[in-house]
């Protein structure tokens, strides 16, 4: 099979997934081996795909020019091959993970949201191989709204208004800040085209750069930079598993992948660091970065306590693009890996207890650790990860964003990378922490109000907690593996985006 | 302007105020027949701007007498015929409407007739109404 | 000078007809009530058309214009009074009384031809 | 002298004018707006539009009058006493007269026969069209050869109205009763006399307009309301039932529509001559001849149509079930 | 169809092509034929109106006729003096008064042209039409006494003829 | 020899066809009439945009009078591709027509229903091809007429038809008539009709002070026709009550041809040169289209039927329109012309959505369609993806129209005006996503007995549908076509 | 000479809307307008006197014509109340009030 097919096929195999599932819809069980399967193909397609990357010439397909010059295109690129790689990959153990939790928390609409999920991977894997920024746009937007119906999932009037938001600030600042931005690009260079060292230089004045990267920046909120945050947390009312499809597989990753992509081929890293137009966007970076976890430290909810975390991590791959330097580009390149597979295995943590004992709040969770020794063991592996520290894929990212900010001389941003890998572990680390060590004999502080009546005794109640069912355990541990094996393999990645650091 | 240009123009000057007054009649009236007049009073002085402007002084009718003769300028007869025309169908349409209006809401003048409306279109938030 | 005549003739009923009609106009401002009204009205429609039409006919000599004009002439002399009858007709069935006079009362029937409307 | 004529039917319009917009007896206003078409004609006369009088009076004074009587019959005698703001229409109205007044400053002045409308396109058709159509009413050759494609439109729109009305009105005609004849005027004697005998010489004028048009004010149009005038006034008085038996609303619908086809028709037969549409001149031995015979054909047509419309719309609004209900006048 | 309506109907016919050559003034054959036809197509919508009779086409009525309408027109020309004296008199002497005539005609036609010239002759309208009378107001008590007399009553009656 | 006669064939068709269908007795025959005579309509207009493609402007002159002393036809790219849109919903539109209007009109009115729904057909297609200004006014009309009783129709349902249909009546008549005042104040100007000669003659008369005011009262009076901020207030209820089907044909069609009216005086007739321009299209275009834009969509948001919420909607898209022509430049035109086509699709497809909701509900509001999307799926898919069309996401027309448009802004250097476009649309999504919010996320009724729509109107349905999704995938045609369109009109050479 | 009858007519006509437009009662009005079409006939004829083409007698047989028609409308109208063949109690009941 030609690289261009396989391109193509990587589009339709899920697509086919999707269409096969709604078929399936009526016999649940045909209808998740019919998304496990496609799951499996599409990450042999994209491993095909890699493959024959790394062995020659970059496969590429024109799709069809929708307006004359204008063109759906698609070519594998190093940043784009990666994010393809984390989104199927991911796909396969979300899909397992989310077996086990729609049917261990008996939610409705399954078909619904495994057609929705197909798409949204199928749109993912659109964003990830886009050869223009036309095309990415167009996969963008079809991910916003394929991802709209997971949001409001559960139809509750919170859910709706979640969903509201959502899509609102999603299509709200893509349609209304990006597409500007888009069409600005292409009436000043004629192109929309992915080049290496970008488009712009010579075409847009030094002075309206900035201007430009702004509508950018904040036209893609997907990459939640800080005031384009709201949806993330509003959207934490979704099922775990879709929490998980937002936060690592693909609707973040093709924020942030969008931001790098846009600040290496469409700007260009020279022309970013020669016109200072990123500088603004170092700041909101760093603000974001550290106002992000310092809410995080304020929240009791699980996961909205993670989905703060993931605004300020994020911030991270913002920051590695404004810094306008190799590395920089690949400290936050590396960063859209390592926090995909931290962060989704801290998800599937979360979930894992939801489903368990249907507790959100953090300081309900005292002592869960031992009774559910798996879960909180991956939670502890992703949350390190998280922080960056060694020997977790984490610290990779880390380091070369680092080294970036030691570059290009900016201290600051390095004092303030270090308080913010201390914040991380403020906010994360108690979570483990209580639940091994706290509430072993007392009843937790919080939960007196329920034990006073007719509440079983925590012993008892706790010893009633056991381990979530098999498909809600088995995912993170994987994941959590994969967050040392990234330590450990993190070369080949290196190897993998070294391409697009090089002038 | 000299006094003899200025009447030369005055022909026009009387038949925009005709104009306006059937403007005036249409926006400013409620009633639906008014309404109805006025347009027919505005459309009929449009007509008359359209003939006064193919009139040549000392000229005739354009039928021709076999005669040598200056004509006036037949066009914008020809172009009101048809005006005139358009003018009656549209009337034509307004009375019938205007009759099945007062059969629906037993009222011929525009403010009640908002006002039902009005209350028709808030009804329709109740669960099951129909309108 | 038959022409001259003819003209000054002409001139005579023009001008007369003229006249008459804005006596008729005149008297219909001038009535005190509907059914008085009708009798001035009457002036114009009869007499005061005539004497114009006339008058033109007598200007146009013998031509289609003549016979239009005599055409004119007839069917007013058919219509006018039919509709002064049918309005004062109206007027009475409406209830319109006249302000100076008595409607009288309906003498009572003589015979028993009955069946006049056709 | 011309010019006072002008002028006092000028004023006469305005004071009419102001009179609709002052008078709120609904009735009073029908008659002000018969007026204002009556005088409105009479000025077209004297501007030497003698074909629009003939149309404007016909329609303005007869047709409009009749079908606002009717409305009025069905409808309301009074305008309520008005409510609303009369600043902002009076604002709009006075700004688009500014907007008009200023517009006539560069104007030709009136009757001024160096304008350029009497230069460009309309001196042609006086020239030619003795040799081109050969008949001595420029109007009517214009209208029906020169410029027939609008003509045609014109009576697409007649037709329309015709539809409208129909589809408006047609479903809430009342069912004839037998006490319906009781309010035909026919006990009305001397109504019923002076129609009889005028109803054949009505008939015959209308189609002396309609064949003479060529000649002389009229044409299609105008014949065909005064032949429907001629079934009107007979409607008013024998009944409608009386006039519906003696001509169908069935039929009236199908005149209404072979109308428009017979003008379009007309059109068509180029085509077999392989000539542009409406172009008559194949239809005869020589151009001219072919002319004449196209308009009469296409007068006929438009004759037709318009009578149709105007007897069918009457008989829609007459045939409507007035209100219960009254109020004193 | 018995023979008066064909005489009737001939002479409507007849009639309406008069008036179509005195109306015409063109003489080809085209526009004859055009009157012809136009002619024939009134006659048959006449018929179809039901409106051919004795009281659309008249024909019974005597030549006493043109001598009642020059008779007529004095009267007329008469009344009009004394009406427009009335209008012009500044003290407008009026005494309008309101009368039952009788009407003798035997014909409704004979009736109608009875009550038009009632109203032709300015001062006199009639007002209303029964059986055998007419009521007529008038402007001044002589108008009335005038039509009283039955002159013009008797003058009718004779033009009916038959 | 026939391909000689096809810019008259196109209007007298359904021209004749129209006295034909008013003999029919029964609706069904009138309706295959109708059909094919539209069917006949809309391959007329496809081989016109063919043969005007292939050799620029074919003119037709009427009765084979020389063009200012005749009516001359004159088809060009412009004229000949919003004739294809006339005619192609026309055509679209009655398949679907069939099913709701034998639900939603009175019997009687079924059978003339056709002969008006082809006379208005023939009024917007004689309007558009005709190369004569008083010609257009009086195709405007018969236009208007026909459109006129067929909204009143809606009162078989709702009688606020009735009120609609005068309202439109009155304030249509007074566009009309304004036109009419402005093209015989040209005309008096420069002796002539014919729009070709007419732009000749107006040259040297620029500062005319006649010429202005004409200027004004066409603009205005073309702009009342079409629905211009402010002068749209006739709109939304003539939409809302118009039987769903006459609804569908107007929202697509009867603006769009107004539209090119507009174009056809501002462009040809007083020229890109007319002094006047410039400033109107700078000081009363754009605020008026950015107002339409604004209050039109705001207001839509608060609607609570959904067929006047379209209508609002439509205002709101001739706002985009306008704001095109504005900008006076190529990609502005293209963006105007462009849109013609594509807010004809997209609003045809969702009126013919709400129309199949008002047969199985009764009437489309947000309380009728609660939890439709799985009672109709077909149904409301349409909407959806019409809906996202109406937004402008990628892959749809709506896409295409304000990619153009927010590049003739920025091309203008007006980048705030980019801003304001976009942002506008984002008003789009709220109200679109109301409906979707009510359809797929609120339960139905218990007693909800909705069942899919009948396939004569879901097929139609989504053939729009699919002509949306396929014109924004591939709008390389359509954008030709605009683009030549715009160049034409404002005589840059291609 | 025919400018002076012309005049006369036109001041006629002023009359005549005068009394139009006082009334009092609608029956006046009707007089009035029926009046005021006799001199618009009438003015017409003289008229095409005046501008020398007096072949436009049509249109002023057209208008006696109209004007006729119009006034028995009219009282149809009144009368009835409607233009078509509607019974109406108050009608009929005027009818047989005034009679007797």
């Amino acid at each position: 099979m030609s690289g261009s097919t396989l391109l193509v096929l990587s589009l339709l195999m899920p697509l086919a997934g999707a269409v096969l599932i709604g078929l399936a819809g009526r016999s649940p069980n045909l209808r998740e081996a019919v998304t496990m399967t496609t799951a499996a193909a599409l990450f042999a397609i994209v491993i095909a795909l890699l493959m024959r990357f790394n062995a020659g010439p970059a496969p590429e397909v024109m799709l069809q020019e929708v307006m004359p010059g204008l063109k759906l295109a698609l070519k594998i690129e190093p940043l784009g091959m990666m994010f393809a790689v984390i989104a199927s990959g991911l796909w396969i153990v979300n899909s397992i993970y989310s077996i086990g939790y729609m049917r261990g928390n008996k939610e409705k609409n399954q078909t619904r949201f495994y057609i929705c999920f197909a798409i949204a991977i199928m749109s993912a894997i659109g964003v990830a191989f886009s050869a223009n920024m036309f095309t990415l746009f167009v996969f963008y937007e079809v991910l916003s709204i394929s991802t709209y119906p997971l949001v409001a999932h559960k139809q509750t009037p919170e859910a709706k208004a979640s969903g509201r938001t959502y899509l609102g600030l999603l299509l709200g600042t893509s349609i209304g800040l990006m597409m500007v931005a888009i069409i600005w690009t292409w009436v000043a260079t004629g192109t929309l085209d992915f080049t290496k060292g970008g488009i712009l230089e010579g075409k847009v004045s030094g002075a309206l750069a900035p201007l430009l990267l702004a509508l950018y920046v904040c036209g893609i909120g997907k990459a939640a930079l800080m005031p384009v945050h709201r949806w993330l947390p509003a959207a934490m009312v979704a099922p775990t598993p879709v929490s998980a499809l937002l936060h690592a597989v693909a609707v973040v990753k093709a924020g942030v992948f969008t931001v790098m992509k846009v600040a290496v081929y469409i700007f260009g890293v020279d022309f970013l660091a020669k016109t200072g137009a990123a500088t603004w966007l170092m700041w909101l970076a760093a603000f974001s970065l550290l106002a992000a976890s310092i809410v995080a430290l304020g929240k009791s909810n699980l996961k909205a306590r993670l989905a703060y975390s993931t605004v300020s991590q994020l911030s991270y791959v913002t920051l590695g693009a404004a810094l306008a330097t190799s590395m920089g580009v690949m400290g936050g390149s590396m960063q859209i890996a390592m926090h995909a597979m931290g962060k989704i295995t801290l998800f599937f943590c979360a979930g894992a207890i939801y489903t368990a004992t249907h507790k959100t709040e953090i300081p309900d969770m005292d002592g869960l650790g031992r009774a559910m020794p798996f879960t909180y063991g991956a939670f502890l592996i992703g949350a390190l990860s998280i922080i960056g520290l060694p020997p977790m894929g984490g610290s990779w990212s880390k380091w070369y964003l680092l080294i970036a900010t030691a570059d290009t001389g900016q201290l600051v941003m390095m004092l303030v990378l270090m308080v913010s890998s201390l914040l991380n572990v403020a906010y994360l680390l108690p979570i483990v922490g209580r639940g091994f060590f706290a509430g072993s004999d007392a009843p937790p502080a919080h939960g007196a109000v329920h034990a006073a009546g007719a509440a079983p005794a925590p012993d008892t109640r706790l010893r009633a907690i056991k381990e979530a069912p098999l498909f809600c355990v088995l995912p993170p541990c994987l994941t959590a593996a994969g967050c040392i094996a990234l330590f450990f393999y993190a070369d080949s990645l290196y190897r993998l985006l070294e391409p697009i650091t090089r002038p | 302007m000299e006094f003899k240009d200025a009447f030369g123009l005055f022909n026009y000057w009387i038949v925009i105020v005709l104009m306006m007054t059937g403007l005036y009649i249409v926006v400013s009236r409620g009633n639906l027949v008014k309404k109805i007049v006025g347009l027919n009073i505005f459309q009929t002085s449009v007509f008359l701007l359209y003939i006064s402007m193919g009139k040549v002084t000392g000229g005739t009718a354009p039928i021709l007498t076999g005669k040598p003769e200056v004509f006036s300028n037949p066009l914008p007869h020809v172009l009101i015929l048809t005006a005139i025309v358009v003018g009656i169908a549209t009337t034509a349409l307004g009375l019938a409407l205007v009759v099945r209006i007062k059969n629906a809401y037993n009222s011929i003048e525009e403010d009640e007739i908002q006002k039902l409306d009005l209350a028709a279109e808030n009804e329709v938030d109740e669960p099951g109404a129909r309108p | 000078m038959i022409a001259l005549l003819v003209e000054a003739a002409s001139w005579t009923f023009l001008l007369l007809g003229a006249f008459l009609v804005l006596v008729g106009a005149l008297g219909l401002v001038r009535m005190p009530d509907f059914y008085t009204r009708l009798h001035p009205a009457g002036i114009t429609d009869s007499l005061g058309a005539d004497f114009i039409l006339t008058g033109l006919v007598l200007q146009a000599g013998f031509s289609l214009v003549t016979v239009k004009l005599f055409l004119i002439g007839a069917f007013l002399f058919f219509t006018s009074p039919t509709s002064t009858h049918a309005i004062a007709n109206a007027a009475l069935v409406a209830g319109l009384k006249p302000r100076h006079a008595v409607v009288p009362p309906r003498p009572p029937e003589k015979a028993t031809q009955d069946e006049e409307a056709r | 002298m011309e010019s006072v004529i002008n002028m006092a039917l000028l004023v006469f319009l305005a004071g009419t004018a102001f009179a609709i917009l002052r008078r709120t007896t609904l009735f009073s206003v029908v008659m002000l707006s018969g007026v204002f078409s009556l005088v409105s004609a009479a000025l077209l006369v004297h501007l030497d539009a003698v074909d629009v009088a003939f149309t404007e009076a016909a329609v303005g004074a007869g047709v409009s009058t009749v079908l606002m009587l009717s409305t009025l019959a069905l409808t309301a005698r009074h305008e309520a006493p008005g409510t609303r703001s009369r600043a902002i229409p009076l604002i709009v109205v006075f700004l688009t007269g500014l907007a008009l007044v200023y517009g006539t400053l560069d104007m030709p002045r009136f009757g001024d026969p160096s304008a350029p409308v009497h230069q460009h396109v309309a001196p042609r058709y006086i020239s030619a069209t003795a040799h081109e159509i050969g008949m001595p009413n420029i109007v009517t050759a214009v209208l029906a050869s020169y410029r027939g494609f609008d003509t045609l439109g014109e009576v697409t729109v007649i037709f329309t109205a015709g539809i409208a009305v129909l589809l408006l009105l047609a479903g809430t005609i009342r069912e004839p009763t037998t006490a319906t004849k009781i309010t035909a005027m026919e006990h009305h004697l001397v109504l019923r006399v002076v129609t009889k005998v005028l109803i054949g010489p009505i008939l015959l004028f209308a189609l002396y307009v309609q064949f003479h048009g060529d000649y002389g004010p009229g044409g299609g149009f105008q014949a065909g309301v005064i032949f429907a005038a001629a079934f009107i006034i007979y409607a008013l008085v024998f009944g409608l039932e009386t006039a519906g038996n003696a001509l169908p609303g069935r039929a009236v619908r199908i005149l209404l529509a072979l109308g428009v086809l017979i003008y379009s028709g007309t059109g068509v037969v180029s085509f077999f001559f392989n000539k542009n549409f409406l172009d008559y001149s194949v239809l005869g031995a020589t151009a001219q001849a072919g002319q004449h015979i196209g308009i009469i054909l296409v007068e006929f047509g438009v004759g037709m149509t318009v009578a149709a419309v105007m007897v069918s719309t009457f008989y829609a609004f007459a045939g409507q079930n007035p209100p219960i209900g009254d109020e004193e006048w | 169809m018995r023979l008066k309506t064909m005489t009737h109907t001939l002479g409507l016919g007849l009639a309406m092509f008069a008036l179509w050559l005195l109306l015409s003034g063109h003489y080809t054959p085209l526009l004859l034929s055009f009157g012809v036809a136009s002619c024939a197509l009134i006659v048959l919508i006449a018929a179809r109106l039901d409106v051919i009779d004795h009281e659309a086409v008249p024909l019974h009525l005597s030549f006493g006729y043109f001598g009642y309408l020059a008779w007529l027109g004095k009267e007329i020309a008469k009344s009009n003096w004394d009406v427009a004296k009335i209008v012009l008199d500044p003290k407008l002497p009026i005494s309008p008064t309101m009368v039952w005539v009788p009407a003798t005609q035997r014909t409704d036609v004979g009736k109608v042209i009875y009550a038009n010239s009632i109203t032709l002759t300015p001062g006199t309208v009639s007002v209303e039409i029964e059986h055998d009378r007419i009521l007529v107001h008038a402007i001044t008590r002589e108008a009335a006494e005038g039509l009283e007399s039955g002159d013009m009553d008797r003058r009718v009656d004779q033009i009916e003829a038959r | 020899m026939i391909s000689a006669h096809l810019p008259i064939l196109q209007v007298i068709v359904p021209l004749i066809a129209a006295p034909l269908s008013a003999f029919c007795r029964r609706a069904g025959v009138a309706w295959y009439l109708s059909l094919v005579i539209c069917a006949v309509s809309f391959a007329i207009s496809i081989a016109l945009l063919i043969q005007v493609l292939e050799e620029g402007h074919i003119s037709y002159l009427l009765g084979s009078w020389a063009a200012p002393w005749g009516i001359e036809y004159r088809v060009d790219v412009v004229n000949a591709f919003v004739l294809m849109i006339i005619s192609g919903i026309g055509t679209a539109v009655l398949p679907y027509a069939r099913t709701s209007i034998a639900a939603e009109i009175e019997p009687h009115n079924q059978a003339l229903f056709y002969t008006a729904y082809l006379l208005c057909l023939t009024g917007l297609l004689g309007m558009v091809i005709t190369g004569d200004a008083f010609n257009a006014f009086v195709f405007l009309e018969i236009s208007s007429l026909s459109t006129y009783a067929l909204v009143a129709l809606g009162a078989g349902t709702d009688r606020r038809a009735l009120s609609a249909a005068y309202t439109y009546l009155v304030m249509g008549t007074i566009g009309a008539t304004f036109f009419v005042i402005g093209i015989g104040l040209v005309y008096m100007m420069t002796g002539t009709l014919n729009m070709a000669d007419l732009a000749a003659r107006l040259q040297g008369l620029e500062h005319n002070r006649t010429v202005l005011v004409a200027f004004a009262f066409i603009v205005t009076g073309i702009g009342l026709k079409l629905a211009l901020f402010p002068m749209h207030l006739w709109l939304p209820n003539a939409y809302a009550f118009a039987p769903s089907a006459v609804t569908v044909f107007l929202a697509a069609t009867a603006t769009k041809a107004a539209v090119y009216l507009l174009l056809r005086f501002l462009f040809t007739v007083f020229g890109i040169d007319y002094h006047i321009l410039g400033l109107t299209m700078t000081w009363l275009f754009t605020p008026l289209a950015l107002a339409a834009m604004f209050a039109a969509s705001t207001v839509a948001i608060f609607q609570v039927e959904l067929k006047r919420m379209l209508a609002y909607s439509s205002v709101a898209q001739i706002g985009y329109m306008v704001l095109g022509m504005s900008f006076l430049s190529v990609t502005g035109l293209t963006a105007t012309i462009i849109h013609l086509f594509n807010h004809a699709l997209m609003k045809g497809a969702l009126f013919m959505v709400l129309g199949a909701i008002v047969l199985r509900q009764g009437a489309a509001t947000f309380n009728t369609i609660r939890g439709l999307g799985r009672k109709m799926p077909w149904t409301m898919a349409a909407f959806v993806t019409g809906g996202l069309s109406l937004i402008g996401v990628p892959l749809t027309v709506g896409f295409v129209s304000k990619w153009y448009l927010v590049a003739a802004a920025l091309e203008s250097g007006r980048w705030p005006l980019a801003v304001l476009i976009v942002l506008s649309s984002l008003l789009a999504v709220i109200y679109v996503w109301r409906v979707v919010e009510a359809a797929y996320l609120e339960e139905p009724p218990a007693d909800s007995k909705a069942t899919e729509a009948p396939l004569s109107m879901l097929v139609p349905t989504w053939i729009l549908i699919a002509a949306n999704i396929y014109f924004g995938v591939d709008a390389g045609l359509t954008s030709r076509i605009a683009s030549a369109g715009a160049r034409l009109l404002l005589g840059v050479a291609q | 000479m025919f400018a002076a009858t012309a005049i006369a007519l036109l001041v006629a006509m002023v009359l005549a809307l005068v009394r139009l437009y006082a009334g009092p009662s609608l029956y006046d009005r009707v007089l009035a307008a029926n009046s005021f079409g006799t001199k618009t006939v009438l003015l017409i004829a003289v008229m095409g006197f005046l501008t020398g083409r007096p072949d436009f007698l049509d249109i002023a047989l057209l208008y006696a014509l109209l004007n006729f028609i119009g006034t028995i409308a009219v009282l149809k109208f009144f009368r009835y109340r409607s233009l078509g063949d509607a019974v109406e109690e108050k009608a009929a009941s005027r009818n047989k009030e005034a009679s007797q």
